[in-house]
């Protein structure tokens, strides 16, 4: 056991796979002698050679074709977006063609896409989008958002040994800022299965990514008023765990849905589908949502701190929800 | 019938087809043929074909001269227009009309049509309707082949109007800075639908795109099926020998509406009555005729072998059945239980069968 | 009035607005000559020239992003996308450049994309697609999905008058199947306003664009039965009616949400968090969805038939619901 | 300080500057050099700046030369790197400072950072993150101004980095097609971020990209900003003529890391010295004091003009508040009620302040 970062995590698993696996190899841009933007794969073009660690010129939808080229002829390849936002720039390549290629005639194509997402630190609105719905509602991809070192790295590697494509977003708040204890060898956290952050038995707090940590953070300061908070961190958004969903609003019998990204279209919306229609018993209050307002993230610090959720916002509706 | 290709390894490709891939090219373009109007002719009008049809009439030289001279492990992409290509890399008629038709038993069990048909074993990854997108992913191949010092090259086929989208761009600018063995074939066919290749781009000949990305660049005859086997033979030696990726403008004419719906007012009769004189089909058998690599009794042999296997096909997928509509939900993800178990077509290119 | 069908109702409202304001001008594939893939703009070119009805190469970003610097000086570009599964090729131009611009910066973007959307006519995975959630998800834009020819009139007129980029989904089922009366002269149906094309008292269908008829079969079907379907046609998602949503709840107490797009992040999961939010008293029953499965649109008729909903399943739904 | 460029109309540009506009170009450059030398090495450095910083140090020529010629209702679409376009089309230093460190009365009022300010009446479009995406919006711009006849011109900056993008290439073949009065500008510093040109692309001279497309390519030194200033002024002129599009790479080199943080340790240490030799300002200068055009007081004064207004911009910008947090959620749709309407940036280009 060691203590790392979230990013280091992530370098340690992409790493061990690298060992583990021949076919693993990575395409980006400046992810070589560079190491990345944010130097995720810093060493790795002198451990693993430029045949596996390669610089591409600047044309994601390019890079998510031949990536998924190199799938389809048996290869396991990790691209990297510089920032997820320009993914934006290798959508259709991403939806149209990786995505449906195997329902359409049955071909495995094993792709992880990953990259730096989110907001937090003053990046603007191209260095700071939260995008993961637009592949959520894509079927034949799979969207993982993992909040801890020991999650991240398990992630990574189910990601790269998954026979589908994975969005793997990676929040950058968190690459530095968080640090836990991480198993050195070899393990694997399963692709779909919640994780119940903190027990609590009042209101349920429903959360992915970097929010996790607020909602922990609300669920400190919430704690000394007698209201219990519990926090599901979902881990993967597609496929999703109904279950656990399920089961925390059944113990708790109150929900907030929480996401960095904006309102409309988010996540909480299809989380509140399913809960409305398959916990409707269960409810003993509406349904809230804690979200960043639909607007492109803005830059000016002021600005950014009122567009983000936070501590505060999640305990005000936790406090309102209490009193329902 | 000629027998496929077999498979073997070369350095070189021969610029020159031997006489008997003469005449296996010639059973091509006119199985093509054939099997192209029968979809778009008959079965289309008969309402037995629902969903877009595209033919290629007229521009079959393309796939033939140079998907013939593939071996084992390579990899075409071709174009919505490349009937021929399926063929030479040994998708059956059969599964191609079923495919077309909808049926359960066709290679995408009817979640896809047309010429929408991936094998991996035979080396084929299909287009998707997005168009360019596969240029790209031609690459990836090309990438998977110089990472594990196999010999193989891709072909990737495109029209005149898809050379106008970003990803060729990307991908071409790839293939020539990584040094991939890819070989792109422009099927300029002179119109995308109804944009004719004036509006489409404004140089004489897209071939001096090749410059423009650092590989080879050449315009050939695309009606005339041996200058397309030289072009694609010097591209595909190159690109055996290491020496990076090169770009084909193959000049054709869409004889034909874009789809079998599209009358194609917008093509001047003239145009279509000037190109018909060009008929690749019609060329090669002149050829062959002229230097007795072949007898008219020969090409009535092959004129009915043509038809019966197309008989053949149409009836058997005629007879087939449509899917069960609850098969729709059923794999959308690879995974231990895979739907597609039992025709699995991932894991890497196999074999053409020999 | 004329009859109009949904497709002539487009054309005549698009006609009207280039007879109206010199600054409106068409940009697309194949639209001047052929009339476009499904003729809706025929006859365009011959009545307004080559400058306002133009022909394109291939190439979906070039087009959207020439459109929105067009917008930028003040003329009012009306795209047609060949198919709006194509859209996927322009994605990073609508969402990245076109969407925040007037966020960013202040600049007024007047910009429609529209075209053919969604299945019903055997078209295969990439002619087929309901992708508007994209969209949805996209602050800066609106999305528009009218229903009946009336609307698609109005509707389109109301768009290119808009001065922000609105997307534009025409269902090409509708396209020649419905018929209806229109007015002949100028009127404009205000984006964002809902509709109830039937008025009901158990159960409220909310939905849009072509299941507005699937929902209005549905009802026929149960009226026999003694149950009273209240339709609601939301005509536009973004901005959406909210208030027509929550007063249709509240006269029904119970609800469907009815969408052709796929389930996972669909529209549904959007009504759905508003409604168990601000209409959690009112709700005498779980909120029932009737959507597309995930899955991309396959192309053989009877699995195409299993993928769409339909009356049928939506009846069964309200059965379902009305037995709760 | 010298006089802005005066609203006029040219159907052919001058191809070399008076002296007047030699001088306002050097007054230009070393404004520029001096405000990012200060955002870039001082304010970033005390964290007054949040956020990416980055500049366009020793290749400030390629923006003043050719943005020098713009007349009123021409529109310019700088890269990351054109700050001084910004200056010459009249955007104030003060507006710039504001923007760059995140104040309510920068003209993006805090919602953008950098170089992203538009301004329609000045004739600015600003570039967004997602590289290549303003060439297709460049387009846009010059199809209006064919459409109403208007002789105006658009010019694109982006880097040879980005011309690897879909984007770059669909709009270089969009203005070749329709003829558009569009001037790409390749403002080729030799690497992206960390990546060198020969991973970029595989042609010795990019410019062979016009040929391509139908279109004037030309290669040109973009330190001299003489021969910035004629290759743009042929290619305005061109344009104004409507001739269409024309292509222009500028040689230059990054004398800075992509962006503040970044030592680029990836650059070999002689390759800046080299570089540094070939200074656009030290070589304008040194011109125009051996043409005798200007003395060395002269000099002296500009740069403690140029010093000044950067003090003044710096201490205003500090000086200036920050944005209300709740205005965060106004202004995402143009209406009635615009946040935006005080300081209105839409409806056409307007006038630059004569
Ligand atoms: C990205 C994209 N845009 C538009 C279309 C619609 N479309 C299908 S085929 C076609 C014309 C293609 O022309 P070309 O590339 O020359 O090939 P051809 O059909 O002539 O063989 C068009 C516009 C598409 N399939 N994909
Ligand atoms: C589509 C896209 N991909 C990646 C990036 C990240 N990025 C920002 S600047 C840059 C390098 C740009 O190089 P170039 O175009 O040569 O311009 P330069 O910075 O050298 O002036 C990269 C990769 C981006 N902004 N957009
Ligand atoms: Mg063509
Ligand atoms: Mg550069």
């Amino acid at each position: 056991m060691a203590v790392l970062t979230h990013l280091e995590a992530i370098r340690q698993g992409i790493w061990e796979e690298m060992e583990r696996d021949p076919s693993v190899f990575l395409l980006g841009e400046d992810i070589g002698a560079y190491g990345g933007a944010f130097k995720v794969t810093e060493g790795m073009l002198e451990k693993f050679g430029g045949d596996r660690v390669i610089d591409t010129p600047i044309s994601e939808s390019a890079i998510v074709g031949a990536a998924t080229g190199a799938a389809l002829m048996g290869m396991r390849p990790v691209v990297e977006m510089q920032f997820m936002d320009f993914i934006a720039c290798g959508f259709d390549q991403i939806v149209n063609m990786a995505a449906k290629i195997h329902y359409r005639w049955g071909a495995a194509v094993p792709l992880v896409i990953r990259g730096p997402s989110g907001a937090g630190v003053h990046g603007g609105p191209f260095h700071s989008q939260s995008n993961e719905m637009w592949f959520v509602h894509t079927p034949g991809l799979k969207v993982v958002v993992p909040a801890t070192p020991y999650d991240a790295k398990g992630l990574i590697k189910a990601a790269i040994r998954d026979d589908n494509p994975v969005i793997f977003y990676e929040h950058k708040f968190l690459y530095r800022r968080i640090k836990d204890e991480v198993p050195d060898g070899d393990y694997v956290v399963p692709i779909g299965k919640a994780r119940v952050a903190r027990a609590g038995t009042d209101i349920s707090v429903i959360t992915y990514g970097a929010m996790v940590w607020t909602a922990l953070e609300a669920a400190s300061q919430l704690e000394p008023e007698g209201i219990s908070i519990e926090v599901v961190d979902l881990r993967s958004l597609l496929p999703y765990d109904e279950e656990a969903v399920l089961a925390s609003v059944r113990r708790c019998n109150k929900v907030i849905l929480l996401h960095e990204d904006t309102r409309i279209g988010g996540f909480a919306g299809e989380l509140a589908a399913t809960i409305s229609e398959k916990a409707f018993q269960d409810l003993d209050g509406p349904i809230l949502r804690v979200t960043a307002p639909d607007t492109p993230v803005p830059f000016s610090p002021p600005l950014e701190k009122y567009f983000l959720p936070n501590a505060q916002k999640v305990a005000e509706a936790a406090r309102r929800l209490a009193a329902y | 019938m000629p027998a496929v290709n077999k498979a073997r390894r070369l350095k070189q490709a021969p610029r020159a087809p031997d006489p008997s891939t003469l005449e296996r090219m010639l059973y091509y373009l006119k199985l093509t043929r054939e099997a192209e109007y029968r979809i778009e002719r008959v079965l289309y009008r008969q309402g037995k074909i629902v969903g877009g049809v595209y033919v290629g009439r007229g521009q079959e030289a393309i796939a033939v001269g140079s998907a013939i001279q593939l071996v084992e492990g390579d990899v075409v992409l071709p174009s919505h227009r490349d009937f021929a290509a399926f063929l030479i890399r040994g998708v059956s008629l059969r599964e191609i009309f079923c495919n077309w038709m909808g049926r359960a038993n066709g290679p995408t069990r009817g979640r896809e049509n047309t010429l929408h048909i991936g094998n991996l074993r035979l080396g084929l990854i299909p287009i998707i309707s997005p168009l360019g997108d596969t240029c790209p992913v031609a690459c990836g191949v090309g990438l998977a082949f110089k990472q594990r010092r196999q010999q193989n090259v891709v072909l990737v086929h495109f029209g005149e109007g898809t050379s106008s989208r970003g990803d060729v761009h990307e991908a071409m600018n790839l293939a020539a800075v990584m040094k991939l063995p890819v070989v792109f074939i422009c099927n300029n066919n002179a119109y995308a639908y109804s944009t004719p290749a004036s509006k489409q781009y404004a140089v004489r000949r897209l071939s001096v795109r090749g410059a423009a990305y650092g590989m080879p660049g050449v315009t050939i005859d695309g009606n005339d099926v041996l200058a397309v086997y030289a072009g694609a033979a010097a591209a595909i030696g190159r690109a055996r020998a290491g020496e990076g990726p090169s770009f084909i403008e193959c000049k054709t004419f869409r004889m034909s509406g874009h789809s079998a719906h599209d009358a194609a007012d917008y093509v001047p009769n003239e145009l279509f009555e000037r190109e018909a004189k060009k008929d690749p089909i019609l060329r090669l058998e002149k050829l062959l005729l002229s230097r007795c690599l072949v007898t008219p009794q020969r090409l009535a042999q092959i004129d009915e072998t043509v038809r019966k296997e197309v008989d053949d096909a149409a009836a058997f997928a005629e007879a087939s059945p449509f899917p069960d509509g609850a098969e729709a939900v059923e794999g959308v993800y690879c995974g231990e239980r895979c739907f597609w178990k039992d025709r699995r077509a991932g894991g890497g290119p196999g074999r053409v069968p020999a």
